[in-house]
């Protein structure tokens, strides 16, 4: 059996700015970071491959402005990749390079095979419609066009991330932000999304929350064997979920692994230093 | 017959920004058979564990081969292995148990064994039967199965450690100092466990403080000495 | 000092511009296409978008109607009339039959329309997501990607809160199983009308400047779930007080001086043909 | 008849219009077009502003026609102009030939080519002037005789003179970018409907056409905290701009001279960072740019403001999200739609009703 | 009588409306086609067509060696000729080759996804409609099925599919023939073969 992947990104550029002859050429240019000091531009993400197999939790780590959350904004269509490819295990696109898609084909991959948990409950949840309507906006999404079974799963859904019933009609700006994180979460998976990213999802929570939200997320994949991308600073958070680890820096990838060799063996300079300093 | 064969195994570990090397094996070569238990002791910092994390691949050695007998691959370099046959192989075919309980939090014994059943792809009614098997087996008190670890004594921790790992049936179980801060009663009651398992066929690699613990147990002793084996024999 | 206007008071580039509109619209059943929508002499939201389809397309031997709520004779109606009148010396007509362009606010009439008809609808507000998203340049990108569930979660969300969907009038279609359109106010009770209509239905959003169309036969469904069926305006067991007809959209009328409320046809002309075909006992209309 | 009859709309309308008719003939006073033209510029602006089209005669027969309700004026004048053919497309314009009567900077207390205050309200009290309830004609043609000898007493000196830019002077010194010409084809709005993100050409025409109150009260928002800008005004210019056409036969290279427009012209300076994120300190200027019909110099300086708030998008502030100002301000369509909820609505209502019953009896 | 650019161009105009709103149906320019009073080089229908859609704000394209029907065109209507890739209006008279059809078809501008609107519509000329082989065509217009006859093949029809392949996006035809007689083809029809 070789199992074969459910996501492959194959050298995903992320530039913002016009380029200039400093750092036009990948193999030539002098950037202070992923920043070239003549013209401004950035190179968010570079030349990042990786994939993801079925069942599996691949963590990303870096710092801020590592280019994390840029790449979780490509996958997920919210950043237009300025170069690379992606392919989705699915039926439906077998071969196809998801990037060179149209816009209306993306928002069909985007409905129906990912979903998203953003760090900001904000951005993935309508917060003046009610929890259940959050939900149902995914289904619909996904082609549900039958309110009794959205029901049915919403309620589900809102009971396994321990929302209390009585309090689905409500709309989450009420809730506080474990709260809101979690119906996030049950938004993201109502359509049995076979891949599912998250961004910092427990960054700026209570530890006591970000442990329910952790253990939610682990009980997910395993009864669901849903594929997560795991994008966190927090090198504990990355330790509980992932299996496997890329560690990132100024928009590139310096060193992927088994989680547990990461964080025990690193071989990059900087993946030293952000375990050492860690421990 | 050969279950695990060593080569040339080294490991460096190199402190980038202080220009450090460290070095913890260097050329070591042994082999062990199926369903023999084999102890390693030495002093602290001889680089017992390094043996135990680099055959678990938590550690990548500078060179060296580390040739395992997969039931799934047939003889595979666990050195060369990819990060998803090494994935499978820790999930079928090697366990490892050091003396942390290294756990999900707010989630009880008894569904912490249940998880890691479930993660062979076993259903939900077999993953319960099992735990309370293992449970049982292992002899963890019945009133502690429904609550969370993090209450246990050193001795409970370490037997749930043992039951989460081997509830799985590995082939290969890697044990790294388990016993290491445990009180002599504690001792007594692990040492059963791992009788158990020694008698149930798991083929066992263990390091040790405890050379006396180990003398009763093991099928051979390896001592470690300057980042290699020192004398290799059978236990008496 | 008078002075004598164009043809269809437009000039003729005015008119190209709005005929190729049309023909991009008919090709892309329900996609509201822009157009620089000129100023005219009736007012933004009085329809000018029906007017100006209306007088791009119409030509010396058309006939027109004009209908305004249902009725030929309410002063907007006549308004525009007058206005079209006045530009073109075309004839007009109250029988909805006898016309080839049918301008109407807000309802369909009650009689079928028949192939080579044009319905023209005034449509004061196009865009069917204006509600769940303000900005146009965000609403054009998610009819780009058929992205509809947030007029999905509307319906939903109302039915949530009341347990039925709150729609009056406008309640959105879907086109040709590709795009999600205003029908104009049209009462529900006309939705099901615009699904394999014999006649073109072209619809002109004057102040918004849009264009849109619905070819004839082309599959027109209200959006609702499946467990929550579409439903109509229902007038349950009341009748026209003065033609006696079960089956059309009636106005509610409250005749202060008696107490009472009766019910009389929206459709004006609609009621007045069965009135005077009961009287004369035979289907011919006439309009004494 | 009631105004929703069934029947009777066309009785309606004709009585109507005939009480319309009575209402402007009972004084039995008439208005004349030059009388307009000779005593009420600013409406005769204003109109010809909104409505974007630029004839003095014309907007003063709207202005007649309507009775000096101005939404009236400025809609029946646009009308007019949706049945114009356009013949030809002017030379782009170089403000700087402009026949100046006013010309002021507040930014600098001099300015090359000197301060030219002209007439103006700015200064006058604003006391009702009693005087003019009882005009005297024999002393006017006096004062109009002896302040025209006067100012052929002016023009002896040499006048024809050209204004250099004040922005010109920043330029100068580094402190305002120095673009290319853009010579793309600007984005007619009144040819294509507008697009979003829009233009500048785009925005600059939306902006002039605004309704005068509607784009005054926007600027107005963004000095005082909804928005972001609050310029100062460089230079502001009323004068007579020269419009020549060229040749519609390409071949020949020839221009024609069709006649000059009156246009106030704002250029309002506003502090920007610097274009680097290193240097912070480096402070820049940029331009809010305001050009109108006739003398209408509020509007001007408003879009001014307007224009600079669309140069920097936010979604913080309403008057800087380009949906929100330029699809509001146009006096047709606001007036227009404000004015369509007279019309009968009972079809809709009716609609509402049934819900409204169903949702009571729980269906 | 000359044409008569108010009135006739409105009645072609309805035809053409009449057409893209029921495509395959064919309507006649006949009664139009009589005002022509001067020579030109296209078909009438063609030429009373273009007259129709075009004027300064409007491009085409006109494909093959055309040069005074291109300069006939642009002075009537004040359209700009432009390359086949943006123009709005692309005409195929009839002496060209069925491989200039097909690559006007593949390099016509579709709309983009905001804005399909901004697609190209051919004009294609056929010496006589409703002749040659018998095609089925489906879609929104159309009652059930209409059977049309046309002088169109399988790799006509593969281009046209491949470039209409992601609705909205796609292109617009209209057919014109010699006897004034014209059929719409919009982006939403569908046509096959009649199976045999």
């Amino acid at each position: 059996m070789r199992d074969e992947p459910i996501l492959q990104v194959q050298r995903l550029e992320k530039v913002f700015g016009r380029s200039c002859s400093h750092c036009q050429h990948q193999d030539t240019r002098q950037l202070e970071k992923n920043f070239c000091p003549y013209c401004g531009t950035v190179y968010a993400c570079r030349n990042i491959s990786f994939e993801l197999f079925p069942g599996e939790i691949l963590g990303i780590v870096g710092e801020s402005g590592s280019g994390k959350s840029t790449l979780m904004q490509c996958l997920y269509f919210d950043e237009t990749a300025t170069g690379g490819e992606m392919f989705i295990n699915h039926e439906d696109f077998k071969e196809k390079n998801i990037f060179a898609l149209s816009n209306q084909q993306k928002r069909y991959v985007r409905n129906h095979i990912l979903g998203m948990v953003y760090q900001n409950p904000a951005k993935g949840l309508k917060m003046n419609f009610s929890s259940i309507g959050n939900i149902a906006e995914k289904l619909i999404a996904a082609g549900n066009r039958h309110v009794g079974e959205m029901e049915r799963v919403g309620t589900e859904l809102l009971d396994k991330v321990h929302l209390p019933l009585f309090r689905m009609k409500e709309e989450p700006k009420r809730f506080s932000g474990g709260m809101q994180q979690r119906v996030q979460i049950a938004k993201a998976l109502s359509n049995y999304p076979p891949i599912l990213f998250l961004d910092e999802v427990t960054t700026g929570l209570d530890l006591s929350v970000q442990a329910s939200v952790l253990d939610l997320i682990k009980t997910i994949q395993r009864e669901m064997g849903i594929s997560m991308i795991v994008v966190s600073h927090d090198l504990a958070v990355i330790r509980m979920l992932a299996d496997r680890t890329m560690v990132m820096l100024n928009g590139e990838v310096i060193e992927k692994g088994l989680t547990d060799q990461i964080l025990e063996d690193p071989q990059d300079a900087y993946t030293q230093q952000l375990v050492y300093s860690l421990l | 017959m050969t279950f695990l064969k060593i080569e040339g195994l080294e490991k460096n570990f190199q402190i980038v920004h202080l220009g450090q090397t460290i070095h913890a094996v260097q050329q070591l070569n042994f082999s062990m058979n199926q369903g023999e238990f084999i102890g390693i002791t030495g002093k602290s910092g001889s680089g017992k564990s390094t043996i135990l994390k680099s055959i678990y691949r938590t550690y990548l050695p500078e060179a060296g081969r580390i040739y395992f007998d997969s039931e799934k691959y047939g003889w595979i370099d666990l050195q060369k292995a990819s990060e998803r046959e090494i994935i499978y192989l820790r999930k079928y075919e090697i366990g490892y148990v050091s003396q942390f309980l290294n756990v999900m939090p707010r989630t009880t014994a008894r569904e912490l064994v249940e998880q890691s059943v479930l993660e062979t792809g076993r259903s939900l009614l077999e993953a319960q039967k099992e735990a309370e098997e293992v449970l049982s087996h292992f002899e963890l008190d019945r009133k502690l199965w429904d609550t969370y670890p993090n209450t246990f004594s050193g001795g409970e921790k370490l037997r749930l450690n043992i039951a989460i790992a081997a509830v799985k049936k590995p082939r290969l179980l890697l044990l790294d100092e388990p016993t290491a801060s445990l009180d002599q009663q504690s001792k007594q009651k692990v040492k059963e466990v791992i009788q158990k398992l020694k008698e149930s066929g798991t083929t066992l690699l263990g390091v040790f403080h405890d050379i006396e613990f180990m003398d009763e147990l093991c099928d051979h002793i390896f001592e470690m000495s300057q980042q290699s084996f020192k004398r290799a024999g059978a236990a008496l | 000092m008078t002075r004598l206007h164009h043809f269809a008071f437009f000039d003729e580039g005015s008119k190209k511009e709005i005929r190729r509109t049309i023909l991009k619209a008919i090709s892309i059943p329900g996609y509201q296409v822009p157009f620089s929508s000129r100023e005219m002499p009736i007012a933004r939201g009085w329809g000018t978008g029906g007017l100006q389809v209306t007088l791009s397309i119409i030509g010396k031997d058309d006939v027109l109607k004009v209908i305004d709520q249902g009725s030929d004779e309410s002063v907007n109606a006549v308004n525009i009339k007058k206005l079209v009148e006045k530009t073109t010396g075309i004839a007009i007509t109250e029988g909805t039959a006898e016309a080839t362009i049918i301008q109407s606010r807000h309802r369909i009439p009650e009689q079928p329309l028949t192939e080579g008809q044009v319905l023209v609808l005034q449509v004061p507000a196009p865009e069917p997501l204006r509600s769940v998203e303000k900005s146009e340049r965000q609403t054009k990108i998610l009819h780009a990607e058929e992205e509809y569930s947030g007029a999905w979660l509307q319906l939903f969300e109302q039915i949530m809160k009341y347990g039925q969907t709150k729609t009056g009038a406008d309640h959105p279609v879907y086109v040709a199983d590709r795009y999600v359109m205003a029908p104009s106010p049209i009462p529900r009770f006309d939705n099901h009308k615009m699904n394999h209509s014999e006649a073109l239905i072209l619809l002109g959003a004057g102040r918004e400047k849009k264009i849109y169309a619905v070819p004839p036969y082309t599959d027109v469904r209200s959006l609702a779930f499946e467990d929550y069926p579409f439903t109509v305006e229902s007038f349950a067991e009341q009748a026209c007080h003065l033609c006696g007809s079960t089956d059309t959209f009636l106005d509610e009328i409250i005749d202060a001086d008696k107490d009472k409320v009766y019910y009389q046809c929206n459709d004006s002309h609609h009621c007045l043909a069965q009135v005077n075909g009961a009287i004369q006992g035979k289907g011919d209309i006439s309009y004494a | 008849m009631g105004y929703v009859a069934v029947k009777g709309g066309t009785e309606a309308i004709e009585a109507s219009i005939e009480r319309l008719r009575y209402n402007r003939l009972k004084g039995e006073r008439h208005i004349e077009i030059e009388t307009i033209l000779a005593t009420m510029k600013g409406l005769v602006d204003q109109v010809m502003s909104e409505a974007s089209l630029y004839a003095p005669m014309l907007a003063a027969l709207a202005i007649k026609q309507s009775e000096g309700n101005m939404e009236e004026a400025v809609f029946t004048l646009r009308a007019h102009r949706s049945t114009l053919p356009r013949l030809y497309y002017s030379e782009a314009i170089q403000t700087e030939d402009m026949r100046i009567s006013r010309r002021i900077s507040s930014s600098f207390k001099d300015i090359p080519g000197g301060q030219i205050l002209g007439a103006t309200t700015d200064y006058t009290h604003r006391l009702l002037d009693f005087d003019l309830l009882i005009e005297n004609q024999q002393e006017e043609k006096q004062w109009l005789q002896h302040y025209k000898e006067k100012i052929d007493q002016l023009r002896e000196q040499p006048s024809s003179q050209i204004f250099p830019k004040v922005v010109e002077y920043l330029r100068k010194n580094g402190l305002v970018q120095t673009y290319v010409d853009d010579n793309r084809e600007p984005f007619d709005v009144t040819k294509k409907s507008l697009q979003f993100p829009a233009n500048r050409s785009a925005r600059l025409q939306t902006l002039t056409r605004g309704q005068t109150g509607a784009v005054t009260s926007l600027g107005y928002a963004s000095m005082r905290g909804y928005g972001q800008v609050h310029p100062n005004v460089g230079e502001l210019r009323v004068g007579m701009m020269p419009i020549h056409i060229s040749s519609p036969h390409e071949c020949e290279e020839e221009h024609y001279y069709i006649g000059a427009i009156e246009v106030t012209e704002v250029e309002s300076f506003v502090p920007v960072k610097g274009a680097s994120e290193e240097s912070e300190e480096a402070l820049d200027f940029e331009i809010g740019y305001g050009m109108c019909y006739g003398q209408n110099e509020t509007k001007a300086i408003a879009m001014s403001i307007l224009d600079q708030c669309l140069q920097h998008p936010s979604p913080d502030f309403p008057t800087h999200d380009e949906e929100f100002v330029l699809l509001h301000i146009d006096s047709v369509e606001s007036t227009g739609f404000i004015s369509h909820l007279k019309l009968p609505h009972y079809v809709t209502f009716q609609s509402k009703l049934d819900r409204a019953r169903k949702g009571q009896k729980g269906e | 009588m000359p044409l008569d650019y108010v009135h006739d161009t409105q009645a072609v105009f309805r035809k053409v409306m009449d057409g893209m709103a029921q495509p395959g149906k064919t309507n006649s320019l006949a009664k139009q086609m009589i005002q022509i009073d001067h020579p030109i080089d296209c078909y009438h229908s063609t030429f009373l067509t273009m007259v129709t859609l075009l004027d300064s704000e409007a491009t085409f394209h006109i494909k093959g060696n055309h040069t005074s029907l291109v300069q006939r065109i642009s002075q009537l209507t004040l359209a700009k000729h432009v390359e086949e890739s943006e123009a709005d209006f692309i005409i195929i008279t009839a002496d060209l080759p069925q491989a200039g059809l097909i690559s006007a078809i593949q390099s016509a501008k579709k709309g983009s996804l905001i804005d399909p609107q901004l697609s190209a519509t051919i004009i294609i000329e056929t010496p006589e409609l409703s002749s040659g082989q018998e095609w089925l065509l489906k879609g929104p217009g159309i009652k059930k099925v209409k059977r049309l006859k046309l002088a169109y093949s399988q790799t006509i029809n593969q281009a046209r599919e491949e470039k209409n392949q992601e609705f909205p996006l796609g292109i617009d035809i209209v057919i014109t023939d010699q006897v004034g007689k014209l059929v719409c083809l919009p982006r939403t029809t569908v046509i096959s073969e009649v199976s045999k």
